[in-house]
């Protein structure tokens, strides 16, 4: 469905990504996991037109998208969480949901996607007209991944989901993004630090390292490779 | 193909918004109405043509961003003229011819010039002392001319008062506008850039408005006039010597100003003003006391503007509050912009540019202004480093000497 | 070192241009005055009169047997400019000035002539500071000063207007506030008046509703303004839309065809002072029609006080029979000369003796001169 | 009392249009930082199209109202275009660059649209006739307020109600705050930056065109130079109430409005500016980031 | 480990900092010692940074005692000190998103880490007597020299915004060194540094205190940096200190374990 071939990515003079390959299917749940500062972050932006990469291809469904403006790749139903939830502060709740639907025209599905939503998380509905920026942390996050769920993706980037939160809020989370797949069949691209909880939640992971992609399999055995653990433990 | 039609879109689309300004002209109390048919053509073919161009100057800016960013460092590249600069031998070279130059103008041109070229040094000293401010701490000041203001009714006044000689304000002068420049900073330099560069743009109206108005203080709008020249051990002299005598002291003014700045610039206060343009955070993180590197930089950027005042009251005798306009603080900043923010050699040369020029090209004094706003805006658009970039101080130190001696 | 020769050969050309074209031997008037911006209307016409008395009298044979040089400097009305531009008339070897235009940008410049030597006429600035302080022996000019503008307006507002309360304002400029400083000392000397108001107004600003209640309240029954027509434009057609009765005095600087035309129905009733109307002096009428001739337009503002100017000073030197300073001061203070503002000769001071003003009245959409 | 009453509609009459221009400011620089020097430039483009627009119509035959209409459509139309323009020309290019430069290419560009405007048309001070006629009913209370007063506060108050509509509720309206809020996060949810900062400078210049055209009505006159003093007040305004926030730019532009208009009624016009930077100055100390500002903190 | 008479630099007690409603960090205790390598690690958003903030007087904290107690000067209370103070008492720090000046040479960038520590004054720079020339020769020395410890030296008159990743992030510890601290705090050095940059790093913060004996406060993701050179190690999460030990002492402390892969629990 997705496939990074090679990207080269940079921010001024730092090469941040060097030679990244990825491989999404249609249906899976891929994450990509890694310590800080690894280049995560930015492989998603990359896929979203943000930093687009200087060198490699992206393409999307067999068609290049890396020269596509942002604004074009959300279109093709590209969708991201970013790190660090970004919710628009001044903005209620509703709007906020409202903004994911940016690209849609059809009133009727947005207020049913909207419903949908507030099935998925109730108490998003009843902090309606709160203001985005007063909510907190676990809510907050909710709410961007209902944002961009808003958008009716065909693949959903989560960037660090459980980042700042409480472990019981992280696993409800974790539990809806694994719900999201399965039901409506999303594709789910997952960046994580949680590497056990990412792993466990995904058909098959990446390890990245200053960059590169050091290790590719199923998630079941990555949970098991001793590598991983050292990576993460220095053990 | 494509091109051509998008400069046609653009140049029918400068047609239509142009179109009844520079087409009609209405007189309302004959009832006639003008309409200048040829200007849609001139627009036309102008926009048409202005467009490739401008294009192509983007396209070649990007490419170089592009080349760049992909570790090519172009854009570091020094331009020739910078080359050259970097050159030490040439540059002594130059500097002598260009000093002797200097010395030797009065007695070459005449007094007209002089005048001319006073005017155009003052502009250097203002230029050169916003450039503290607003080229090396990075304090946008729009109310500059406040300081100039100050220092030139210092002299004024003091001299219509007590008859205190130009020799005795011209220091009195500057500190007198440095103490302004403190007490003003003072509750403003916490505020953030644009903040700022409002509240100054207030104080450069405030004290034209007060000038205007106190006329108790500052003698109103009638300003002041028969404010003594410089004197000369109480020589008399003519316009002539006068003149030559105001250029000198203006030249040996400007080295001075020169040669402080240039040393300031390159010392452990030049280099905290620079971290503190750069980044505060990181700044103040490396215990550089953050007020008063800023104070000191505000109040000796005013220093010098109220000691060229105190020069511009004597040069010209005569002052009112119509010379201390916003439009006068825009002009040095533009100098400041335009010449390179923090290189002391762009801002001369900006200074020399945008006030010889119009001198020069009276015949254009018309379109004078409007080609100064469209080159401001095409300059930052291109080159908005200003035309010479500022240079770093290359450091000599014994280490890498002695190792690329042992090698 | 080709760069260096580079240099030098620059050098050497700008030497060249730059050393004036040696003098031949005429007489030189030099004009000095606004030429461009946004002042320029008020400089232009001296300049074209300068022009036309030098053709005239170049075509009759010149003054003393010489040919008569023009030499034209802008100052753009900026003090800082005016002595640029006085220096160059003076290195140029000017003998006579006319000019400058604006009292400011004078005064700056006067000083250099001063030095120089140099006598000065201006058509325009009307400070009174020019001649009454006596610091300038070499000035003179052929327009009234403003406190005598100012008497008059004072005089006209007691006498014909019988007002008993006067608010005074002005434009905080040079010229609009000296006129509104004098009003209000000429009020201030008078028993039958008081001054109810007196502040300035700041040019520009988008309206003056406040101050227009603050003369309402005042009850003021004449408002004195001394500034020029854009503000006082704006006064009277909000003083109208106030529905206020206040008769609306002003000076000179108001005298000018934008003021009824801006203004418009609100200008009707206003009052100002200007030069007394010269239509009935044939060289008045002379002169416009030379100006009409020449350029197919009405002159614009001062320009028969430059076409006097022009001629004042090449008569003195021609009375004088020389250049020389002390022998034109002479001539100018002693011999009466024919101009289209009249028959004038200066006093001590450089004032034209027999040039006045009179109060204007806007009637019909036209300055009409009250007698 | 009643004196009182007439300085503060006279002050509110000058602050609702200062407000108008103002709007103009804070939100192209909520949106990118600005400081849109040419704004003013716009403001008087507005009432100078609209000046020539009446001139010619009234020289053809037109009257009354359909006059005020077309011209004031006109006006819109034209600043929008020069807006649009001015940003595509002046800024854009330099979105990526250092801090000092748009604003440097920003006061070029007012410089250079005053000059422009003085060379196509003329330096002088042109009549601009009074559109707003003088209503039947208000002839009563019109020493306390005119007619050209009341539609100046209708007006902007209207304009104000359908921007908050425009801002709250529309597409376009949610897309320009969520940009401000959150420029990058805004591209990822598929907005166009680009297209909602020209739309900013485009509703900006209409609001200013607006202003300029009730303005230019009022007093009766235009110039080219009538921007630059309307635009450094507003300009002030918006910073006195919170650069970046509208309703900020509107109690900004009132109270700078009301203070002037007070300062001038019983103190003394003759430091009419001096109270408004004053006011400008104390308020900055007191509150750095005006009135309804938000505070940013810095991330380290 | 050595014995624990050594002095203690910093000592931190009961810190709190509140942001609105959010506690960013909870009362946290923590003591760094002469002569040691100290580091706080613990998942994204556990307050590390903030604790640094808190530190170096960039926030004022809401509750709590930072204390200091450089060497032959009394004991200092730090809290809602200006930074510049703090720099000045002798701490010194990096950031997380490195914060160089970019458009100044790398020998500047040091240089500017000597301003609090020389005093040359206006009139000393206007006029470059002989003591300011001392001066200024001496700051240019002894910051080449420390560019040549951190292995910058060939790059002095570069542009620091020139440098590759790993270059700057070691830039900015030999300017935090200029300023002549008694403790670094280190904030994420190794992040973005490949194997061999971060075995570099490591050898360099080791020379730091051996040779320097500055000690050495860190937050770092990477762990093998972590383990290899710390002495102590503090682990925060959600604004909390969860444990403090050796290296060992913390690889075997299942509450870490659970932190960083995440809770074990099953789904």
């Amino acid at each position: 469905m997705l496939r990074l071939q090679n990207i080269q990515t940079y921010y001024g003079n730092i090469q941040a990504l060097k030679d990244v390959t990825i491989d999404i299917e249609e249906g899976e749940i891929v994450t990509l996991i890694g310590a800080n500062g690894a280049g995560k972050t930015t492989t998603l932006m990359s896929i979203c037109g943000i930093t687009p990469p200087r060198k490699g291809e992206i393409a999307f469904k067999g068609s290049r998208i890396h020269h596509l403006k942002p604004e074009s790749i959300v279109q093709l139903g590209i969708c991201q969480v970013p790190e660090g939830r970004r919710i628009f502060p001044g903005m209620t709740v509703v709007e906020n949901l409202e903004m994911g639907a940016f690209l849609r025209n059809d009133k009727a599905g947005i207020k049913s996607d909207l419903d949908m939503v507030f099935d998925l998380f109730p108490i998003l509905d009843q902090r309606r007209s709160q203001l985005g920026g007063t909510l907190s942390g676990g809510e907050q996050q909710m709410l961007a991944i209902s944002r961009a769920l808003m958008a009716r993706p065909r693949l959903l980037l989560l960037d660090e989901p459980s980042l700042g939160l409480a472990p019981l809020i992280i696993q409800q989370i974790f539990e809806i993004i694994k719900k999201i797949n399965k039901e409506s069949g999303t594709t789910i691209f997952l960046v994580e630090q949680n590497a056990n909880q990412a792993l466990k939640l995904a058909h098959r992971g990446y390890v990245m390292e200053n960059g590169r992609i050091t290790l590719v399999d199923k998630a079941s055995v990555l949970l098991e490779n001793d590598e991983v653990k050292k990576a993460y433990l220095g053990l | 193909m494509k091109n051509i039609k998008q400069s046609l879109a653009v140049s029918l689309w400068f047609i239509f918004l142009t179109f009844p300004l520079m087409v009609v002209k209405v007189n309302t109390s004959d009832q006639l109405v003008q309409w200048r048919w040829m200007n849609i053509l001139w627009i036309g073919l102008a926009t048409f043509v202005l467009s490739f161009v401008w294009r192509y100057a983007l396209a070649r800016k990007e490419a170089r961003q592009m080349a760049a960013q992909s570790g090519q460092d172009e854009q570091d590249k020094p331009s020739r003229i910078q080359a050259l600069l970097e050159d030490q031998s040439l540059r002594y070279k130059a500097m002598i011819a260009l000093l002797i130059f200097a010395l030797a103008f009065p007695w070459v041109f005449d007094t007209y010039q002089s005048t001319i070229m006073i005017s155009a040094l003052i502009y250097v000293v203002l230029g050169l002392g916003l450039n503290i401010t607003v080229g090396l701490a990075g304090l946008l000041d729009l109310g500059y001319v406040a300081f100039f203001a100050v220092g030139a009714y210092s002299y004024a006044l003091l001299n219509h008062h007590f008859g205190l000689g130009f020799w005795t304000i011209l220091p009195v002068g500057g500190i007198l506008s440095c103490l302004f420049g403190v007490i003003l900073g003072f509750p403003i330099l916490r505020l953030r850039g644009d903040y700022l560069a409002i509240v100054t743009l207030g104080f450069g109206m405030i004290i034209k408005v007060v000038l205007e108005n106190w006329s108790d203080f500052s003698f109103g709008p009638s300003g002041i006039a028969n404010i003594d020249k410089p004197g000369l051990f109480g020589l008399k002299m003519d316009i002539a010597a006068s003149t030559t005598y105001i250029y000198y002291i203006m030249i040996g003014l400007v080295v001075l100003t020169i040669i402080v700045t240039a040393r300031l610039k390159n010392s452990r206060i030049g280099r905290a003003w620079i971290a503190l343009r750069e980044d505060e955070i990181a700044c103040v993180a490396m215990g550089i006391d953050m007020a008063r590197t800023k104070l000191s930089a505000y109040a000796l950027g005013a220093f010098w503007a109220g000691m060229v005042g105190v020069m511009f009251a004597a040069k010209t005798t005569f002052i009112n509050p119509a010379s201390f306009t916003f439009m006068e603080s825009a002009i040095i900043l533009s100098i400041v912009v335009l010449g390179g923010m923090g290189s002391i050699l762009g801002v001369i040369l900006g200074a020399m540019i945008l006030i010889l020029l119009p001198e020069y090209l009276r015949a254009f004094s018309e379109y004078r202004m409007i080609i100064f706003g469209a080159a401001m805006v095409v300059m930052m658009i291109f080159r908005p480093q200003g035309i010479i970039s500022n240079v770093r101080q290359k450091y000599e130190f014994k280490g890498l000497k002695e190792k690329s001696e042992n090698v | 070192m080709k760069r260096f020769n580079l240099l030098l050969v620059a050098l050497v050309v700008c030497v060249s241009l730059a050393s004036p074209a040696l003098a031949a031997d005429t007489i030189k008037l030099g004009v000095a005055g606004p030429h461009s911006g946004d002042l320029a209307p008020y400089g232009i016409p001296a300049m074209k009169a300068a022009q036309l008395v030098v053709k005239k009298i170049n075509a009759n044979g010149g003054v003393l047997g010489k040919q008569v040089e023009l030499l034209i400097q802008d100052d753009q009305c900026k003090p800082e400019i005016a002595t640029n531009t006085a220096t160059k008339l003076v290195t140029q070897g000017a003998d006579v000035v006319l000019g400058h235009i604006c009292s400011g940008a004078t005064k700056a410049a006067l000083g250099i002539y001063k030095d120089a030597k140099i006598p000065v006429m201006s058509p325009s600035a009307t400070n009174p500071g020019l001649t009454q302080s006596g610091d300038y022996p070499n000035f003179y000019r052929t327009i009234a000063s403003d406190d005598m503008q100012a008497k008059l307006a004072v005089n006209f507002a007691i006498d014909k207007l019988g007002a008993k309360k006067v608010a005074v304002l002005h434009d905080k400029g040079d010229y609009g506030k000296g006129f509104a400083e004098f009003a209000k000392k000429f009020l201030d000397e008078s028993s039958k008046v008081k001054v109810v108001l007196f502040e300035g107004i700041t040019p520009g600003a988008m309206d003056y509703s406040s101050i227009v209640q603050k003369i309402r309240r005042a009850k003021a029954d004449v408002l004195i303004f001394g500034g020029y027509h854009p503000e006082a434009s704006k006064l009277v057609a909000q003083m109208k839309r106030k529905r206020m009765k206040t008769a609306f005095l002003s000076d000179d600087g108001v005298k000018d065809v934008s003021f009824i035309k801006v203004a418009g129905a609100a200008a009707e009733g206003a009052y100002m002072t200007g030069p007394r109307d010269l239509s009935s002096i044939p060289l008045n009428a002379a002169a416009t029609a030379e100006f009409k001739a020449a350029y197919g337009e009405d002159p614009g503002a001062f320009f028969k006080e430059g076409y006097s100017a022009a001629l004042a000073l090449l008569n003195a030197i021609q009375k004088a029979g020389s250049t020389d300073y002390a022998a034109v001061t002479k001539a100018l203070q002693t011999q009466y000369v024919d101009t289209p503002v009249g028959k004038i000769k200066f006093d001590g001071k450089g004032d034209a003796e027999g040039v006045g003003f009179s109060v204007y009245q806007v009637k019909g959409g036209k300055f009409v001169e009250l007698k | 009392m009643e004196y009182f009453i007439e300085l503060f509609l006279g002050g509110l009459t000058r602050g609702s249009i200062y407000a108008l221009i103002a709007l103009g400011y804070t939100m192209v620089y909520g949106i990118i930082q600005l400081i849109n020097f040419a704004h003013g430039e716009i403001y008087m483009i507005g009432a100078f199209v609209a000046y020539i627009v009446c001139g010619v119509l009234t020289i053809y035959g037109f009257h009354g109202v359909s006059i005020l209409i077309i011209a004031g459509l006109l006006a819109i139309v034209y600043s929008c275009a020069y807006g649009y323009t001015l940003e595509k020309v002046a800024y854009r290019p330099l979105r990526n660059a250092p801090r000092l430069s748009p604003l440097i290419s920003a006061i070029g560009m007012s410089i250079f649209l005053q000059n422009y405007v003085l060379l196509a048309q003329t330096p002088d001070f042109l009549p601009f006739p009074a559109l707003i006629p003088d209503f039947e009913f208000m002839e009563p209370i019109a020493h306390i307020i005119g007619s050209p007063e009341l539609v100046i506060l209708v007006t902007t108050l209207v304009t104000m109600i359908m921007l908050t509509v425009l801002i709250k509720y529309t597409k376009i309206g949610k897309a320009m705050r969520a940009t401000q809020q959150d420029m990058s996060m805004a591209r990822l949810v598929g907005i166009n930056v680009d297209r909602v900062i020209s739309t900013t400078f485009v509703i900006g210049s209409a609001l200013a065109a607006i202003g300029g055209v009730l303005v230019a009505s009022y007093i009766g006159q235009v110039n080219f130079y009538i921007g630059f003093i309307a635009g450094v007040k507003a300009f002030t305004a918006a910073v006195l109430g919170g650069i970046g926030s509208v309703p900020g730019a509107v109690l900004g532009g009132l109270v700078l409005g009301l203070t002037e208009s007070f300062a001038a009624g019983y103190i003394s016009s003759d430091y009419e500016d001096v109270f408004a930077f004053g006011l400008l100055v104390l308020i900055l100390i007191l509150r750095p980031s005006g009135i309804l500002g938000r505070a940013t903190k810095q991330k380290v | 480990m050595s014995d624990t008479t050594k002095r203690t630099l910093l000592e931190v007690k009961g810190l709190t900092m509140d942001f609105g409603g959010l506690r960013a960090v909870d009362s946290i205790d923590l003591t760094v010692s002469e002569g040691e390598i100290a580091a706080l690690i613990g998942p994204n958003g556990a307050g590390k940074t903030t604790f640094f903030n808190c530190v170096t007087g960039i926030y004022t904290p809401t509750d709590g005692d930072i204390l200091i107690h450089p060497k032959d000067k009394p004991t200092r209370r730090v809290n809602g000190s200006k930074p510049n103070m703090v720099t000045t008492l002798g701490m010194a720090r990096t950031f997380q998103n490195i914060r160089l000046f970019p458009d100044m040479t790398v020998l500047e960038n040091v240089m500017i880490g000597r301003h609090c520590r020389t005093k040359t004054g206006l009139t000393g720079a206007i006029l470059r007597g002989k003591a300011a020339r001392k001066e200024e020769q001496e700051i240019v020395e002894s910051s080449y020299t420390l560019l040549e410890k951190v292995g910058l030296g060939e790059f002095a008159n570069e542009y620091s915004k020139n440098l590759p990743y790993g270059a700057q992030r070691r830039l900015e510890i030999a300017r935090a060194m200029a300023t002549e601290p008694f403790l670094l705090l280190l904030d994420e050095p190794a992040a973005g540094m490949n194997p061999q940059e971060t075995a570099d790093l490591d050898a360099l913060i080791c020379r730091i205190r051996d040779v320097e004996k500055i000690a050495i406060l860190l937050i770092e993701h990477d762990m093998k940096l972590v383990m290899n050179i710390s002495d102590t190690i503090h682990v925060m999460e959600y604004g909390k200190k969860i444990a403090t030990g050796t290296p060992q002492q913390i690889k075997d402390n299942p509450k870490v374990i659970e932190a960083y892969l995440g809770e074990e629990t099953e789904a």
